[in-house]
């Protein structure tokens, strides 16, 4: 029963079923509102359902050049670790995997999307993947910083007050420790690490102003140039869950706190509480700014997030 | 026969000591050399022989004979690399200018 | 199961690529003015696409030169199929004033089949929005019979 | 007299580290290996030294009752290490030689193809 | 290169064996057996370079003993030259006067030769740079720290000495 | 770090969008708008200036010998056509009209075809000399195009 | 029996070389049969000692020529195995085995093969003697050897003047970091007049002077100058670099474990120093210093090997900052690390070493597109890549991971950063080689290009279901092997004990045998078996919707031809094989940082005695620095 | 050489290398056998007797030096005293004691040349080994030296 | 006895002095003279001091100083002429 159980969580709720569906509904909305913002009509919401299913019922090319498995690969074994991921992520106080895996665990499952794009991309052995690739790399690079940093933060803010001042990444103590104190941006000291952390988000997912990587214009799509039918189909999923991972991650971390105790709820509400944090930290960028260079991204993310993050941590230290 | 010894002692130091004086002043560098036969032969010889002496009066006949042996050996040793040595020094162009007179400069030019 | 959904899927999204082929850039503006917030194709799932590979349907615009025809013919080739190909303008349909150049190597259908060509020096954004929606309606067509 | 030791082979391996900072020829580069080591050398023979002792060799009928060893492990060890430092110098010098071959020149500051 | 003849290695065979005997010192069996095998060893090894013409040459009594007075006359001799360059070397005024002069000798045994050539170099004040033969005579250059003569045979005479009479008494 | 449209941007979110809606509402097109051609065969002379004037030489005319006359056909090419109005400008008969019809959509070469035809009767030998172009009489068939 | 295991391990390896030189040159097949056979009997001898060393928990002791120690006073050359000692010698000895394996293949084209066993057998055993040796002089000895076979192997390709110029700096400096270590023991030994590592031990326990304060900077010098620590690391890239690639297997596999294994026998063993804040910092700030640059030079180079180098410079950054930070948790994470960094490293230089087999450069930039050619090349060296980043399923992401978090709990936040932001850095150079070697256009001239034979790629394979295996049960792996020789790190009391009898060690320690239980209940939540099932169950579900869904494989066209439909997609030049090269990747961040990297550059500028004058600041800054702070 | 007819005769050099290999053959023997009783041992001794290759290099020439020496054997003779020596050490096992043990150490008195079991045969396999082996670098070097030349 | 003891120190400090011309020699041929002379002095020394101390071990490594010492000189002399 608890197999069956767990096979149900995997198969529907934190899982599979839903990442997709919660997933592709959040980029629909992201371009709707995207739209709205440009005074557009915009694509109606089910648009990535469309933009996923025709590329399902398109051809597949495999370029000559590139090595077949790993171009093919790629894309599934990115979408799977974002799922585990999902998996992972708390709902409030609904974890059913989430004592699996710890903090760094999620930092690194988070990075084989991306590393899975790189891949890929790399496999296909076109000039503009690689141009791509490396822009993708030097993204990761400039956004690990100020993300490790306020997980430290984190980490350290929780273990202080839970556990006996040992830092403690387990993602089911920090959201027991919001169920019992409040959401952890109310803490001062977690204040700019809030901050940071919604800035790294639209670099994570590869939004507007730091998608150097798949700059359509430049560089022809950067690392999907060569994809075609179901694995570009499964590269654009995977780009939408990873927007609805990072969020409720960022959802779990911050903003989470004792929630409503019904399931249902909890999860419509954290989806809602990802919606806002898309809305403020995707969308409203992507809207009114225009893609940064590569040094201008690694130099950005360096700076300012870096600072705050490093201040939320020195605060921490300091007890408050 | 001790004081033997420490006469062939002395002329043992007074050689090596002209050798020495004898290698840091002489004016080129075959002068030196032959001053440095000065240490080889008497400077040498006359302490080993002062060694051989005192080791037989300590009634260490194989010591005594080693001493020998090792006199022997320097004594027949020591010529091959003056030789070789000078040689060399002729051939590696160091050259000396006041020679009197020079046959093997004039007999082997090039080298 | 997916058939449905698919068929759903190439007529609410379709993805261009936009091939100039030496056009003067006239359609070319015209093309991005289509997906401007005034016309906003997005609507109908219309996106712009950085790579054959991902497209659906082929604007084309321009001449042929003589320079751009190799890359012409690969490209095509490169779209997965199904594949419409449009002509935007006049010049692929017929190179218009461009027509006997010593560089110009003819129309657009000496190397592919045109499927719909929108005329107009340059189109309208209506009209070329007109044009995609036919050439949405030809894909469906042409899907069913890859099957 | 045992001060005079330490000094020297300080002064020993001082130079040969100098040596082997300050000259840019590959062969006496080498050769300040090799004061390295026999400043070390001389420090070990030095650190196993009593004050009137005699070489740790036992000749039955050379020694009296007074007469005392001085340390033998340093005088193994420094046999070990010269044996060593004898080894590292072939082997230096032979490369040293393969260098002369392929750049035609010892100087350090022209056998830079390896940087970066 | 020569063959190995077996004469040459029971000489040689005996030159090792005094040669180990020196070394030790200590007429023990072990020693004595040991020293035989080693002997054995290194005089089948080394007895074509040791022997250069018969190999019982110095085992001829006379040629021995000569060789024995030998070793006195060139002790008087090196006595005096040592005395001489000491002299200079001590010398304030260094009176130097120095020449590589060409001389004739009328050796021909390889060993005699070289004998002559070390004993000259032994003697501080002169050393010898060279052999050369030349039109079937041998001629030895010389470094000379007092050029007295420049003539050949007469600074052969001065250089040499008695000492070519008594080697060409060992050797031939 | 300034951001000057992020006021516009959530201005814009709360207010209506500017979109036309398109496939409904069909938009005319502004006065002087130079879209499909329409050809008035019966006004036509046959006086070829409009060929003579068109640059990317998108007119043809065919002329048949038929028994009361010449059977001329003009041809308007819309793909190879520039929009340039000089036709209808050159035209003394204004024959020729550009319309503000903009959506020429087609899928065969044929559907950008616009034809008239008329059948010019032979001139019953005139005693004037002809120093200018005679008005032309028009007979009937004018074939319109199909769409 | 089991007392003799230890030296049988050794001298195996020994008479193997000895043996080794007696084969004619031609006859291959004897030569290879005698290097398996000693490879694989020091391994099976290694293996054998598992059981009553880490099973048992007993100490094998073994005096040589049965010189025990008399009076309390160690006369002999002991041998003394303990568990940590056999942690290092089981893994050594495996990498031993599979890089004979490796070469037998690999050097088939090369001349003096002979001398290449020989010298291969001479450093295999002079390692495993290093690590089994309880002789601070004999660590020297064995050091020394180590050093001069791995110069010999350096210039093995003697045609290749970079081969012989590598060597040359290689043995310069290296003699310096070995005459650094001599002098330490000579220091040592004029203090207490004995060599044996546990008297020492026993002596030096809380009873510093200002000799043995000199001796402990010296050899921490000399030992970093062996493990290529930072600023004496400038000789490594070009040794790995030149080196035959089974033999930079070796380097970064044994050589380096082996300088790692004399820090840690040295400064927890000998000194029990690492109780001292300073001493800890000490090593933390180097270790720290070490992966940074180490990974940033990395990022700049163009040769594949060069670029691993750099990278085992980088990873040797981590154990030392792990074992630095003694505690429990930091421990087994830097032991875990070397053992990790062993295999994965070792599979990438193997790697390197069949690309170069097969195409023969190691250029990346005239490289690319092998996967398609190479493909289990490919695979092995995707699970190497990811292994070294620490990307999940595979073992390098454990030992990091036990790294940052052991790391951060010891209160060495920025530490934690720097190792997280290395380990990205890793990737990206990673995914540099993966670009512009695997992947990209294949360049005309290796058209026909081909796998590597059998017998190269099963030492491949073995490390990398290694590292796959100590990815998935990392607990297995810290119970059985890690825990036991973090265990022996901390007790040297008992290491004591064993060797000089309790009456000995009761002199000095006051508790004797107890061992500080280790305390893993912060070693994390993580459960690769469970996450690795979730992936699986996941991956099913998605093969069943797919196929249910009615997936079309069909739809997936590939064609071998000259098609156009099947190039790359260019919009400019025709060029069939426009390559992104590994020197145009990383643009962004090389501008970003370039006034560093030009700096870094214009450090290793290839002039030896500017290495050396590093080696020697190193030795003063450290001498400073231990004589000012530790105490 | 300006003048045909004159020839250089190298005779001092070339008889000092005849007369003095065996001396110091017999010296480097005497001193690998008593390296128990006196100063010295395998390896001195082995260094010793390698200089008489460096002899009769410098007497004869690289060519005779070779024929004579013939490196190839030297090299295999040097992996066969360091067998040599691994098996003496490994007796001390076989005798059940452990390894390096001096197995048959109370034999004759102290002092004589065979008093000291193993030890000796130990030293012995040193010597061969380090008189094999530095030979063979010597002639190795000089071969080195020579091919530069040519 | 003593006596033995202040000749080899007189030895030593001559060849001590000779270090002199090593170091400065204008060229190589008089530093390979004067360290063969101090290569001879110490070997007198060596052998004096072990008449001296009484025990023959000492004369051995003379006697190999002496023959390495001549060695040395004649490859020298060899390299300098250029036949090595």
């Amino acid at each position: 029963m608890e197999l069956l159980k767990r096979i149900l969580y995997i198969l529907f709720y934190p899982g599979l079923l839903y990442c997709f569906v919660g997933g592709l509904v959040l980029a629909g909305i992201d371009r709707k509102l995207l739209a709205r913002m440009q005074k557009r009509v915009g694509p109606p919401i089910w648009q990535p359902f469309y933009d996923f299913f025709k590329l399902l019922g398109k051809e597949t090319i495999v370029p000559r050049n590139a090595a077949k498995r790993a171009f093919l690969a790629a894309p599934v074994i990115g979408l799977i670790s974002l799922i585990t991921v999902s998996l992972f992520i708390p709902v409030f106080k609904f974890s059913p995997f989430s004592t699996y895996a710890d903090l760094i665990v999620v930092i690194y499952l988070l990075t084989i999307p991306a590393v899975a794009l790189i891949v890929g991309g790399s496999a296909s052995g076109s000039p503009y993947a690689g141009v791509g690739i490396s822009r993708e790399m030097v993204a990761i690079i400039s956004y690990e910083l100020p993300m490790v940093i306020s997980l430290l933060a984190i980490a350290k803010k929780v273990g202080l007050e839970l556990n006996n001042g040992i830092m403690t990444f387990s993602l089911s103590q920090i959201v027991e420790y919001q169920a019992q104190n409040g959401p952890l941006f109310t803490k001062l000291s977690m204040i700019p690490a809030f901050i940071a952390m919604l800035l790294v988000i639209p670099c994570k997912v590869g939004s507007l102003p730091f998608d150097i990587a798949e700059a359509e214009i430049e560089i022809c799509e950067g690392p999907l140039v060569e994809y075609s039918g179901a694995p570009l189909a499964i590269f654009k999923l995977n780009h939408a869950i990873k927007m609805l991972v990072m969020t409720s991650l960022f959802v779990t971390l911050f903003l989470s706190g004792s929630g409503t105790g019904i399931l249902a709820v909890d999860a419509i509400l954290q989806f809602i509480l990802s919606i806002v944090v898309v809305f403020f930290s995707i969308t409203i960028l992507k809207a009114i700014t225009a893609r940064l260079r590569v040094e201008q991204t690694l130099r950005f993310y360096w700076t300012y997030p870096t600072a705050l993050a490093l201040l939320s941590l020195i605060l921490v230290y300091f007890g408050l | 026969m001790i004081y033997v010894a420490y006469i062939f002692m002395i002329i043992g130091c007074f050689f090596a000591f002209a050798g020495t004086v004898g290698v840091l002043r002489m004016p080129d560098s075959y002068c030196r050399m032959q001053s440095s036969t000065n240490i080889a032969t008497l400077g040498t010889l006359g302490a080993l022989l002062g060694g051989f002496l005192f080791a037989l009066t300590l009634k260490n006949t194989s010591m005594a004979i080693k001493i020998l042996f090792i006199a022997i050996f320097i004594i027949i040793t020591n010529p091959v690399a003056g030789h070789a040595i000078c040689k060399a020094a002729y051939k590696s162009g160091v050259k000396a200018d006041n020679l009197t007179c020079d046959d093997y400069g004039r007999d082997f030019p090039n080298e | 199961m997916f058939e449905k959904l698919i068929q759903k899927g190439l007529e609410k999204s379709a993805w261009l690529y936009h091939l100039n082929t030496g056009s003067c850039n006239g359609c070319d503006i015209e093309l991005v003015s289509v997906i401007t917030p005034r016309y906003d194709a997005e609507r109908f799932g219309f996106k712009i696409a950085g790579s054959p590979r991902h497209a659906d349907i082929i604007v084309v615009s321009g001449p042929i030169t003589s320079q751009s025809r190799d890359r012409l013919i690969r490209t095509l080739a490169q779209v997965p199929e199904p594949k419409v190909v449009v002509s935007l303008g006049s010049c692929p349909r017929s190179c218009n004033v461009f027509n006997g150049s010593y560089c110009v190597e003819g129309p657009l259908d000496k190397y592919a089949p045109i499927d719909v060509s929108i005329a107009g020096c340059p189109p309208k954004p209506e009209a070329i929005m007109a044009g995609l929606v036919r050439a949405v309606e030809i894909l469906k067509e042409k899907r069913r019979a890859m099957k | 007299m045992l001060l005079m030791n330490y000094i020297t082979c300080i002064i020993l391996i001082v130079l040969g580290l100098y040596t082997i900072v300050t000259k840019k020829n590959a062969m006496k580069i080498v050769i300040g290996m090799g004061l390295l080591d026999y400043g070390i050398n001389l420090l070990l023979i030095s650190v196993g030294f009593k004050a009137g002792g005699t070489a740790p060799i036992f000749t039955i009928s050379e020694l009296d009752r007074t007469s005392f060893f001085v340390d033998p492990v340093p005088q193994a060890l420094t046999l070990t290490s010269i044996v060593i430092g004898a080894c590292v110098t072939a082997l230096a010098l032979a490369l040293v030689i393969m260098i002369n071959k392929h750049y035609g020149t010892l100087d350090t500051d022209k056998v830079r193809r390896l940087k970066g | 290169m020569k063959p190995t003849k077996f004469s040459s290695i029971i000489s040689t065979f005996i030159f090792c064996y005094l040669l180990w005997i020196l070394f030790t010192w200590t007429f023990t069996t072990q020693e004595l057996l040991a020293g035989a095998v080693v002997s054995l060893l290194v005089a089948t090894l080394v007895s074509r370079f040791f022997i250069h013409e018969n190999a019982f040459h110095l085992f001829n009594p006379a040629k021995f003993i000569n060789l024995i007075l030998y070793v006195f006359v060139f002790l008087k001799e090196l006595w005096k030259a040592n005395v001489d360059v000491a002299k200079r070397a001590l010398n304030p005024n260094l009176p130097v006067n120095p020449g590589i002069v060409k001389v004739p000798v009328n050796l021909e045994s390889e060993y005699g030769m070289a004998m002559l050539a070390n004993s000259i170099t032994l003697t501080p004040g002169t050393i010898t740079m060279e052999i050369v033969e030349e039109n079937g005579k041998n001629y030895y250059y010389i470094h000379w720290i007092d050029v007295a003569e420049t003539n050949r045979e007469k600074a052969g005479e001065a250089i040499k000495g008695t000492l070519e009479n008594w080697i060409r008494r060992i050797w031939k | 770090m300034k951001f000057p449209y992020l006021k516009e941007a959530v201005k814009s979110l709360f207010s209506k969008p500017s979109t036309e809606n398109f496939p409904k509402e069909v938009k005319e097109a502004p006065e002087g708008y130079r879209g499909k051609i329409v050809f008035h065969p019966d006004k036509c002379v046959n006086c070829g200036m409009c060929i003579r004037v068109c640059a990317p030489g998108a007119i043809t005319r065919t002329i048949e010998k038929v028994e009361d006359g010449d059977k001329v056909t003009f041809q308007f090419y819309l793909g190879q056509c520039t929009f340039c109005q000089l036709c209808q400008d050159f035209c003394p008969r204004k024959a020729i009209e550009l319309t503000k019809e903009y959506l020429m959509i087609a899928e065969n070469e044929e559907d950008l075809m616009v034809r008239g035809t008329f059948i010019k009767k032979a001139p019953p030998k005139p005693p004037v000399p002809p120093v200018q172009p005679k008005p032309v009489a028009q007979n009937d068939q004018p074939k319109e195009e199909n769409k | 029996m089991t007392q003799h295991l230890p030296i049988l391990a050794i001298i195996t390896l020994f008479i193997g070389a000895f043996i080794v030189a007696l084969i004619k040159e031609k006859n291959e097949v004897l030569r290879n049969t005698v290097v398996l056979i000693a490879t694989f009997m020091s391994f099976i001898f290694t293996l054998m000692m598992y059981k009553p060393i880490i099973g048992e928990g007993n100490i094998i002791t073994y005096w040589m020529g049965n010189w025990e120690p008399v009076q309390n006073w160690a006369i002999g050359i002991g041998l003394e195995v303990d568990q940590l000692s056999l942690f290092f010698g089981l893994f050594i000895s495996l990498s031993i085995v599979l890089s004979a394996l490796y070469s037998f293949k690999y050097i088939e084209k090369e001349t003096g093969k002979d001398k290449y066993y020989v010298l291969f057998l001479m450093m295999s055993a002079s390692v495993m003697g290093f690590i089994f040796t309880g002789d601070l002089f004999n660590m020297y000895v064995m050091i020394e050897i180590m050093t001069f076979a791995s110069v010999a192997l350096t210039a093995f390709r003697n045609n290749k003047p970079e081969a012989v110029e590598a060597g040359f700096k290689y043995i310069a400096i290296g003699s310096i970091g070995s005459s650094l270590i001599l002098l330490a023991t000579v220091i040592i030994y004029a203090q207490f007049h004995t060599l044996n590592l546990a008297q020492i031990a026993g002596e030096l326990h809380n009873n510093y002077t200002i000799t043995t304060l000199f001796a402990l900077a010296l050899m921490v010098v000399g030992y970093a100058v062996k493990v290529f620590a930072v600023p004496t690391h400038f000789v490594a890239p070009d040794a790995y670099m030149t080196a035959p690639s089974s033999i930079s297997m070796l380097f970064s596999g044994i050589v380096n474990k082996a300088a790692v294994y004399g820090i840690l026998r040295v400064l927890y063993v000998v000194y029990q120093s690492m109780n001292l804040p300073s001493v800890q910092f000490m090593l933390i700030f180097w270790g720290t210093v070490t992966m940074f640059i180490g990974v940033t030079m990395a990022l700049a180079q163009h040769d594949f090997k060069r670029l691993l180098a750099f990278h085992s410079i980088s990873q040797i950054g981590y154990v030392i900052t792990g074992i630095g930070l003694a505690t429990a948790l930091g421990i087994t994470g830097g032991l875990y690390h070397a053992l990790n960094h062993t295999l994965f490293k070792g599979l990438l230089f193997l790697c390197a070493g069949a690309v170069y087999y097969a195409t023969g450069t190691t250029d990346l930039d005239k490289l690319g597109g092998l996967a398609k050619r190479m493909p289990q090349t490919a695979l092995i060296f995707i699970i190497g890549a990811f292994s070294i980043s620490g990307i999940p399923p595979f073992n390098g992401f454990v030992s990091k991971w036990i790294i940052y978090q052991a790391s951060y709990e010891a209160g060495y936040a920025p530490v934690t950063i720097i190792a997280l932001i290395v380990s990205v850095m890793t990737l990206a150079s990673f995914i540099k080689v993966a670009q512009s070697a695997f992947f990209g256009q294949l360049p005309k001239e290796f058209k026909n290009v081909e796998e590597v034979p059998l017998s190269m790629r099963v030492p491949m394979w073995i490390m990398a279901i290694l590292c796959i295996v100590g990815g998935i049960f990392p607990s297995s792996f810290t119970k059985y092997l890690i825990t036991p020789a973090a265990n022996a790190v901390m007790n040297s009391a008992k290491y004591v004990e064993v060797m000089m009898g309790p009456e000995f060690a009761s002199k000095f320690y006051n508790n004797l045998g107890n061992a500080p239980v280790i305390d893993y209940k912060l070693a994390g939540y993580w459960q690769p078996i469970a996450w690795l099932i979730l992936f699986g169950i996941l991956l099913l579900a998605f093969t069943l919707v797919a196929l249910l869904g009615g997936f079309n494989p069909k739809h997936f066209s590939y064609s071998d031809e000259e098609d156009a439909k099947y190039d790359v997609f260019y919009s400019g030049e025709s060029a069939e094989f426009s390559h992104v090269g590994g020197s145009d990747l990383f643009w962004g961040l090389k501008y970003q940082f370039r006034h560093y990297f030009d700096l870094m550059h214009k450090i290793h500028n290839g002039v030896v005695n500017d290495y050396a004058l590093s080696v020697v600041l190193t030795a003063a800054v450290v001498l400073l620095y231990v004589f000012t702070f530790v105490r | 050489m300006s003048n045909k007819n004159v020839k250089v005769k190298e005779y001092i050099i070339k008889s000092a290398a005849d007369f003095f290999a065996p001396i110091g053959l017999i010296l480097g023997i005497y001193i690998i056998l008593h390296g128990h009783l006196s100063p010295g041992g395998g390896f001195q001794g082995g260094v010793i007797v390698a200089s008489a290759a460096v002899l009769i290099y410098l007497g004869y020439g690289y060519e005779t030096a070779t024929n004579t020496l013939k490196p190839n054997l030297l090299k295999k003779s040097e992996a066969i005293g360091a067998l040599m020596y691994s098996f003496f050490a490994l007796l001390g096992i076989f005798y059940a004691a452990n390894f390096c043990r001096n197995v048959f150490y109370n034999v004759g008195n102290p002092g004589d040349l065979f008093s000291s079991g193993t030890i000796f045969l130990m030293n012995f396999a040193v010597g061969y080994k380090v008189l094999t082996g530095v030979g063979f670098l010597i002639l190795l070097m000089f071969g080195l030296l020579a091919n530069k030349e040519a | 006895m003593n006596s033995l003891i202040f000749v080899s120190i007189f030895y030593i400090i001559l060849s001590i002095i000779l270090l002199y011309r090593v170091l400065k020699g204008p060229n190589v041929v008089d530093r390979v003279v004067a360290a063969d002379s101090i290569d001879l002095l110490t070997v007198v020394a060596l052998v004096l001091f072990s008449v001296y101390s009484k025990r023959g071990i000492y004369l051995d490594i003379a006697l190999t100083l002496a023959i390495l010492g001549f060695i040395g000189t004649l490859l020298i002399s060899k390299y300098l002429e250029g036949k090595l």
